[in-house]
């Protein structure tokens, strides 16, 4: 308990700056009055933590009994404090011109940038716990911070988006604990009382002497707990409304970060389950929901006539791609599916960098009002081209080559999982392309919507996210660094 | 040496034959019909005449339109170079084989339906139409012919063809005499005679060849008609030279066998021109949309042909 | 390495092409310098093709997948490709520096063009399947990008998609095909995939993948549908280059995996493949004489000769598997030399549609007459290609179809009954399509070209630049060239087949140049070279003949006509009359055409009408239907939306229990 | 655990399984006040159930628990609810989406359920653990049919208040669990509370009703 206190970690611990900045910051931002200054304390915060997350690349802390670092959460916790970053860049722009537009009040946009921060660092807490409770904690604190900011606009659908969210995931989350207190219980007899049998370092060490049954019974609970997080059909039904609903900088955290940071969780107990070696595979619940939510999604985006939620839909398709992968198994499905997330997050939220911009430009939300973004902003349309055919799984960006892997492997094993695969994957990209035709092609609407009073500077502002995450991606696609290949490869193989 | 020589007394004698070959197919038919009928060297003259003329073009036609004629009488005319006559000894039969024929044949169609669509006439165009109509049926018939030939004799070259059958490699068989029935209708369509075509009219219902040459005038037309008469002689000598080889010189032959494979020629061809004169009287002609049965069935006849070897080499 | 260098100058030349702005003389550029790097391309591919048959040098760039690295090699076939595809990128690089404002955003064409250069040239010399289909795909990406260029209009835009979907539903199939030879350890290089043996089922697979991958790319059918929407919709340029070099780069997977990575495929699969490519070459040629709109009608021709490539290859996978190397190499050769001449008169045809286009501003048939007095060099170069693509001597076309037939006419000698029914039937499709084929073209050359011009704008069609004129220039010089000379073309084409078929074989073994005598002397030979001099002389022969005979005089006269002498110009065969027969005897129920005559009353002046309207029934049943039954789905599934959250919550509690179930299931086990 | 007799283990079963007949109660209620009140019981058990654990384990920090569960969600929530109830006007009796009688019997399944799933797997767990696991598990699970066999949001609000009691008996009962649980799940149900709280108060604002039927007429991207 206080002993907890001693695992803290010290000032030259990467981990304190990471996590501590955050903390302080979304404290700071709650009485801090002016907007214009928040926005920017807002950056440099997210700055300061992207910049000591990077030092953990070059030396990891030694794991405490509360935080710990290893291969599978080090490019996540720099992804996210990057995708942080550049979404934070990317909202100053964006709230300088809502509140042009006079849609946000003082009082909200304080509580947005407090909320914002306090959502990173729930984020990257969850991410850097060495104990499943502790995550458990992050996790959910991190559904109360979005929930209220996706009610941050107070309209009648923003306010039934966050309702969905926030009843949905509850339950959810409820679920999420009771499988993690069966781990406990699992662990329990064999590492004694107390918080190592809720440590991952310790726990995965041990696991093969871990009671099987529990472990198949926990990771139900886990699964469908956390994957109402991860947004797997048929849980995923909050997602799309939040993602909606919400003020876009959200949306695009939401896709790009949560969404991986509930994988995430997920993951790590199944490598539990693959440590243990002798409970049920979790394998086929895996590509189940994986498929469900493929297909879900594929035929969902031929309806979607709102631009968010067309392509929050797209972020479930790509979570059940990762599943699938993830339940496949092998060193090339685990690399790809950890590659497939890591393009998903710089990818989506250049999608949702570029769908701020557009619906803000063009006044709506409708993709059937939005016309020939090529023609009539030709930097945002084309930007938001690639972003989408990135995304649809065009070469030679990085989903593609995830893609590839998940595909082409699952054919050689499994020929009949991998037809309905691809064949979902194919319909998705019907979907994505024809609403993209639509919107970036053809004749632009003769009156664009008066939003012309925003500065070159804000509009500049909010273009660079999306081009440095998309030439991230494009790079990727073509060359990864040895490292992170090292990396992807140990975690592939301890995902069994 | 010989084979030089050979060719080259085939070129000219095709040409030189076949006005007269042609007079004679009208000759016979005069006379069926009761008339007495000009003499079988009337086309003669009639070149001569037309040579004289001047020639009218339209103003709308353009450069295809006059050169059209002569594209066309030199593609006939290579092509019969290469059908063995009266010696298949001869220097260009390697050159080309069956299939080539048809494409040459084919270049002599394309050239002069493009002369009928160039003046911009509406006759014209019908006849090019029609006549593309019937060649896309004709040749792949003509093509099944060298398929089911070229599978009895092991080649495509009408030479080797004929020194095949010459050496007796074949007997009677079925499907020889089927593609002789397909080859025969080909013949028939390729020439324009009746049922597919009549040479002799200028019934726009029924012009097909006709119409698309009727803008012509002066050496054009003797061109185009000196073509025409040559092709005539050219499946003379292709159906002869092929079911009916007997006389043909051989590569070595003396000129006794040269001259015996002259008169053959002659012979067959004076009995295969009273055929076709006959055959013309009898007939009447089709509707442009049969044309299609009958040269489906000269298709299906070719076909058949090819298949009807596997039944004679199984039993 | 010379190649290499070419490559990347593409790819900083699509750069400095989104550079360009509006400054036409900077797009030139861009055009001229992707002309200078195909050239390049060009002469690397030639020089690899002079050298003796093995393997290239292979490059290893450390990008693609992170553990394997990114393999290139040139070998003899993507040399003998790599020609090919840089003649028609010369061609149309050339034409495009003229043409290059003519195309209504031309922004939105000049930083693609390169790409789509880069694209195809780097599908040759891939030698792994990760960088292979990140080419492919690459190359689709640009050019549906170059599809989209004329964006404001609807159908362009459909047609993009169409196209989109089907380059994805083929790079899905090919995925999966080389995920198979790859094996679940994932040995994605092309050597490894050739160790990798294969059981009986997955050899079935990877051929059938590979056919519909391959297949929906060169526009086989049924997978042809996107190809008459997406090529015209490109600017010209662009369509000569989808149309003649890209769907080669489709042949060439197909190629590469069926002769080289597979190795091995049954007899069955080359019965198949021909009966495919029969029924591919009669529709596409049925198609195309049923079109009205110039480029629609070069489009479907391309599939019909896609249609008589695959005739060949089929016939060579037959022939390799029952043993007869010497024939399987000599109808490879047939199908490869088909593949160089389609490119040329393909490239050739469509560039002197755009030339059209850029004079005229028209591109259906019915408004086009007479080009032949205002574009004698186009005019000229385009009959070249019209007769050469009829498959007439002594032109290019006709010597791969010649080839190709002598091939088939030895298709009986197969063991297998299948075969021995089944070629003929083959030869007799493969026959019709090309007689079809001159039929399409004296349709579509005499009405666009000959004849009295049917419209103010085909009156007044204006000159056109320089470069435009000489690239259909040299390609149509290459086309009567290349029928001339066959023997050095077919002897180069058997070094590449020789690795594919294990036999080496030239088609001019037994009477030496300049004859092409497959097999033996006595099977059937032809020389171009010979007939071409003997024709010449025999026309040389005609014109002394006849002019000394006779008088030389000309006298220009209004057309007799039959004596009509009517001056309307409508009057003349259109499109429509001129296909009627065709029509009637060939598609009525094939196509569904439905002809509707409107007859005005008596006494009325109004002119009768006669409408033609043509159905693609793959494309209603076939597609339409798939469309149809993805919305019905879509429909029902979209319900799921509008659910309350406690309905979302059941489906929550359904799927908990149904898993604890399957726990509580599985663990009574 | 030598010093767990016999006696305490009796005990403990009994508890829980006053909770979950309790959770059965829930489901069986047809009017408002009525759930609240039974909501309220279910929660004593809890906090008894809590204080016996930190009993038997010897492990103090569990009679927190036991005191939030008697504080906070015996009084305090169903006051709560029961003073929204009034002052909102909400319609008293409860619209059930199945009829009580399935309900029932389905809650009877799940129970079933949990217990085929719990027992086996635990056989060389401690038995205090596995039984009160197995009760856990159905509470939570009846929770959860209660979210979703009834319309008003005030009973969906105590179906996830019944669904969380379940948790809380499933981690006291987990023998030497971190506090840090504890603390978090006391956290969350207070912050869960207030969000609940604004909610409540938003939703009065927007749509004068508490019946999620009205709630949803938006629902999301109509075409």
């Amino acid at each position: 308990m206080m002993g907890h206190l001693a695992n803290f970690p010290g000032a030259d611990n990467p981990l304190l700056w990471i996590l501590g900045v955050p903390l302080g910051s979304a404290g700071f931002l709650v009485v801090l009055k002016e907007w214009r200054v928040a926005t920017w304390v807002n950056v440099v915060a997210s700055a300061i933590t992207f910049a000591s997350s990077l030092m953990l690349l070059d030396h990891r802390p030694a794991a405490t009994r509360l935080l710990f670092i290893d291969d599978f959460n080090v490019y996540l916790v720099v992804l996210t404090s990057f995708i942080g970053l550049t979404t934070a860049v990317f909202s100053a722009a964006y709230i300088a011109r809502e509140s042009e537009a006079q849609r946000l009040s003082d009082l909200h946009l304080r509580f947005y940038h407090s909320m914002y921060q306090a959502f990173l660092f729930t984020m990257l807490l969850a991410l850097t716990a060495n104990n499943t409770g502790v995550m458990w904690v992050a996790v959910e604190a991190a559904t109360l911070t979005t929930v209220l900011m996706v009610s941050l606009y107070r309209t009648r659908e923003a306010i039934e988006a966050a309702w969905k969210y926030f009843i949905l995931c509850s339950v959810g989350i409820g679920l999420a604990l009771f499988g993690t207190t069966l781990v406990y219980l699992a662990a329990q007899p064999v590492m004694g009382d107390g918080a190592d049998a809720m440590a991952w370092t310790l726990m995965i060490k041990r696991a093969h002497a871990f009671q099987p049954d529990l472990l198949n019974l926990a990771f139900v609970f886990v699964l469908v707990g956390y994957g109402t997080k991860v947004g797997l059909a048929p849980l995923h039904s909050w997602l799309p409304d939040a993602h909606a609903e919400g003020p876009t900088p959200i949306s695009a955290v939401l896709s790009g970060l949560l969404l991986n940071v509930a994988l995430y969780a997920l993951l790590r107990f199944k490598m539990l389950i693959a440590a243990n070696g002798q409970a049920l595979t979790p394998g086929p619940l895996l590509v189940m929901m994986g498929l469900s939510s493929l297909f879900l999604a594929a035929f969902m985006l031929y309806r979607r006539g709102d631009i968010k939620r067309l392509f929050a839909y797209s972020s479930i398709e790509h979570m059940g791609v990762i599943t699938f992968a993830f339940g496949m198994g092998g060193a090339l499905a685990n690399f790809a599916g950890l590659m497939h997330m890591t393009m998903h997050s710089l990818t989506k939220s250049a999608i949702f960098f570029a769908v701020g911009i557009i619906s803000q430009n063009e006044g709506t939300k409708r993709i059937a009002d939005i016309r020939g973004l090529t023609a009539s902003h030709p930097v945002l349309g084309w930007g938001f081209v690639l972003a989408v055919l990135a995304i649809a799984g065009l070469p030679p960006m990085g989903v593609f080559m995830s893609e590839f892997l998940v595909v082409s492997s699952t054919f050689a094993r499994q020929p009949l999982l991998a037809i309905p695969l691809a064949l979902g994957l194919l319909l998705a990209f019907g979907a994505l392309v024809s609403r993209l035709q639509m919107m970036a092609f053809g004749e632009p609407p003769k009156v664009v919507a008066s939003h012309g009073t925003a500065t070159t500077f804000s509009s500049i502002l909010a273009l660079t996210p999306l081009w440095v995450h998309m030439l991230l991606v494009l790079v990727a696609g073509l060359y990864l660094p040895k490292e992170l290949v090292a990396w992807f490869q140990v975690v592939a193989r301890l995902l069994g | 040496m010989t084979a030089i020589l050979g060719q080259i007394a085939q070129i000219f004698l095709v040409v030189a034959l076949a006005p007269l070959i042609t007079g004679w197919v009208r000759l016979v038919k005069s006379r069926l019909n009761g008339r007495i009928g000009a003499s079988p060297f009337q086309p003669y003259r009639d070149f001569y005449r037309l040579l004289q003329k001047e020639a009218v073009v339209a103003h709308s036609a353009s450069w295809v339109f006059r050169a059209a004629p002569y594209v066309t009488f030199a593609a006939v005319w290579l092509a019969a170079c290469i059908i063995p006559t009266f010696t298949t000894n001869m220097v260009l039969a390697p050159a080309a084989d069956l299939i080539a024929l048809v494409a040459l044949l084919g270049v002599a169609r394309f050239w002069t339906a493009l002369a009928g669509m160039d003046v911009g006439t509406s006759f014209g165009g019908l006849g090019a139409s029609r006549e593309m109509m019937i060649a896309s049926l004709a040749e792949p018939a003509m093509l099944m012919v060298s398929f089911s030939l070229s599978l009895i004799t092991g080649t495509t070259s009408p030479a080797q063809i004929i020194a095949f059958v010459l050496g007796g490699g074949v007997g009677i068989e079925v499907s020889l005499g089927l593609a002789l029935a397909a080859l025969i209708m080909v013949a028939i369509a390729e020439n324009g005679r009746i049922p597919i075509d009549n040479p002799a009219t200028h019934l726009e219902l029924t012009m097909v060849h006709e119409a698309m040459v009727l803008e012509y005038s002066g050496r054009h037309l003797a061109l185009m008609e000196g073509a025409g008469m040559v092709r005539l002689t050219l499946f003379m000598a292709l159906i002869s030279g092929i079911f009916a080889p007997w006389g043909m010189a051989q590569p070595g032959a003396g000129a006794l066998g040269v001259a015996l494979g002259l008169g053959a020629f002659l012979a067959k061809c004076f009995i295969l021109a009273t055929a076709l004169g006959f055959f013309e009287t009898v007939i009447a002609k089709m509707r442009v949309f049969r044309y299609a049965d009958f040269l489906g069935g000269a298709l299906l006849l070719g076909l058949l042909a090819t298949i009807f070897i596997y039944v004679s080499e199984a039993v | 390495m010379l190649i290499a260098s070419a490559l990347s100058a593409l790819l900083a030349l699509a750069v400095f092409g989104v550079l360009a702005g509006g400054e036409m003389w900077r797009h030139r550029v861009v055009y001229l310098g992707c002309a200078i790097a195909s050239l390049v391309l060009l002469a690397g591919g030639l020089k690899h093709l002079g050298q003796t048959p093995g393997t290239g040098p292979a490059i290893v760039l450390p990008i693609g997948l992170p553990w394997m690295a990114a393999h290139f090699r040139l070998d003899n076939l993507s040399a003998l490709f790599m020609v090919i595809v840089n003649l028609g990128t010369t061609a149309a690089s050339v034409f495009g520096i003229g043409y290059c404002d003519h195309v209504p955003e031309p922004r939105r064409v000049t930083p693609f063009f390169p790409l789509f250069l880069f694209g195809m040239n780097a599908v040759l010399i891939s030698d792994d399947a990760f960088m292979f289909l990140v080419s492919w795909e690459f190359m689709s990406l640009a050019s549906w990008l170059l599809v989209l260029s004329d964006h404001r209009n609807e159908e362009s835009r459909s047609a993009a998609f169409v196209y989109l979907m089907m380059a994805t539903f083929g790079t899905f199939c090919l995925l999966t095909c080389f995920g198979l030879m790859a094996g679940a350890e994932g040995g994605y290089s092309f050597p490894a995939m050739r160790l990798h043996g294969m059981d009986g089922l997955t050899s079935f697979l990877v051929v059938l993948l590979a056919l519909l991958g391959a297949g929906s790319k060169a526009g086989l059918v049924p997978l042809h549908a996107w190809l008459p929407l997406a090529h015209p919709a490109a600017p010209s340029h662009v369509s000569a280059l989808m149309s003649g070099v890209m769907t080669k780069v489709a042949l060439y997977g197909l190629i590469r995996i069926l002769f080289d990575l597979h190795g091995h495929v049954a007899w069955g699969w080359g019965a198949v493949l021909m009966g495919i490519g029969g029924v591919t070459a009669v529709l596409g040629v049925l198609y195309a004489i049923l079109q009205d709109d110039l480029k629609k009608l070069l489009a479907y021709s391309t599939v019909e000769n896609i249609g008589v490539v695959v005739i060949g290859l089929g016939l060579a996978i037959a022939f390799k598997d029952s043993g007869e190397k010497a024939l399987a190499a000599l109808a490879l050769v047939a199908g490869l030399y088909h593949i160089i001449n389609h490119s040329i008169f393909k490239t050739l045809l469509f560039l002197s549609a755009g030339a059209v286009i850029t004079a005229t501003g028209e591109r259906s048939l019915n408004k086009l007459g007479g080009l032949l007095n205002r574009m004698p060099w186009t005019g000229a170069a385009t009959l070249v290609g019209a007769l050469a693509i009829s498959a007439l001597p002594p032109l290019n076309g006709f010597v791969s179809e010649w080839l190709i037939f002598q091939s088939l006419f030895k298709g009986p000698s197969l063991p297998h009954w299948a075969m021995k029914f089944g070629v003929p039937v083959v030869g007799a499709m493969l026959a019709l399509a090309a007689a079809l084929a001159a039929s399409c073209f004296v349709r579509a050359y005499g009405i666009a070209f000959l004849g009295r011009p049917r419209s103010q704008a085909a009156a007044e069609a204006h000159t056109l630049p320089f470069s435009m004129r000489w690239s259909m220039a040299v390609l149509a010089a290459l086309c009567i060239i290349l029928g001339a000379v066959p023997v050095t073309v077919t002897d180069a084409v058997s070094h590449v087949v020789q690795p594919l078929t294990g036999v080496s074989f030239a088609v001019s073994a037994d009477l030496g140049w300049p004859w092409l005598s497959p097999v033996s002397s006595t099977r059937g030979s032809y020389s171009g070279t010979v007939l071409v001099m003997t024709g010449l002389s025999l026309f040389v022969i005609c014109i002394v003949l006849v002019h000394g005979f006779g008088t030389t005089r000309v006298r220009r006269a209004d057309a007799w006509d039959c004596g009509h002498r009517e001056n309307i110009v409508n009057a003349q065969y259109s499109g429509e009359s001129f296909a009627q027969p065709l029509r009637r005897v060939f598609c009525s129920s094939l196509f569904g055409v439905k002809e509707t005559v409107t007859m005005p009353d008596p006494g009325d002046m109004a002119p009768a009408k006669l409408e033609v309207r043509v159905i693609d029934r793959i494309w209603v049943f076939l597609y339409l239907g798939i469309g149809r039954v993805v919305g019905f789905v879509a429909d029902r599934v979209n319900r799921m939306q509008f659910l309350t959250v406690r309905r979302y919550l059941l489906m929550m509690f359904a799927t908990l229990v149904f898993m604890l179930l399957v726990v509580a299931v599985r663990q009574q086990k | 655990m030598a010093d767990i007799s016999q006696f305490s283990y009796e005990v403990a079963h009994l508890i829980g399984a006053t909770v979950l007949m309790a959770g059965f109660q829930l489901l069986y209620q047809r009017r408002l006040f009525a759930v609240l009140n039974t909501f309220a019981f279910q929660a004593l058990a809890l906090a008894a159930a809590a204080a016996w654990q930190a009993h038997v384990q010897h492990a103090p920090h569990l009679y927190i628990t036991a005191a939030i569960a008697l504080v906070f969600k015996a009084m305090i929530v169903p006051f709560a609810l029961h003073w929204l109830v009034e002052k909102l006007g909400i319609h008293r009796s409860v619209e059930t989406a199945m009829s009580i009688g399935w309900t029932m019997t389905s809650g009877v399944a799940l129970v079933a359920l949990s217990i085929l799933l719990v027992l086996p797997v635990t056989a060389n767990a401690a038995a205090l653990t596995r039984e009160s696991l197995a009760l856990a598990m159905s509470v939570i699970l009846l929770g959860l049919l209660m979210m979703i066999t009834r319309h008003n949001a005030v009973t969906q609000v105590v179906g996830f208040m019944a669904l969380e009691n379940g948790l809380i008996l499933a981690a006291v009962s987990a023998k030497g669990m971190p506090l840090v649980v504890e603390i978090s799940i006391a956290f969350s149900v207070l912050v869960a509370m207030t969000l609940f709280g604004i909610f409540f108060f938003r939703i009065r604002e927007r749509f004068e009703t508490l019946d999620l039927n009205d709630l949803e007429t938006y629902r999301g991207d109509r075409q």
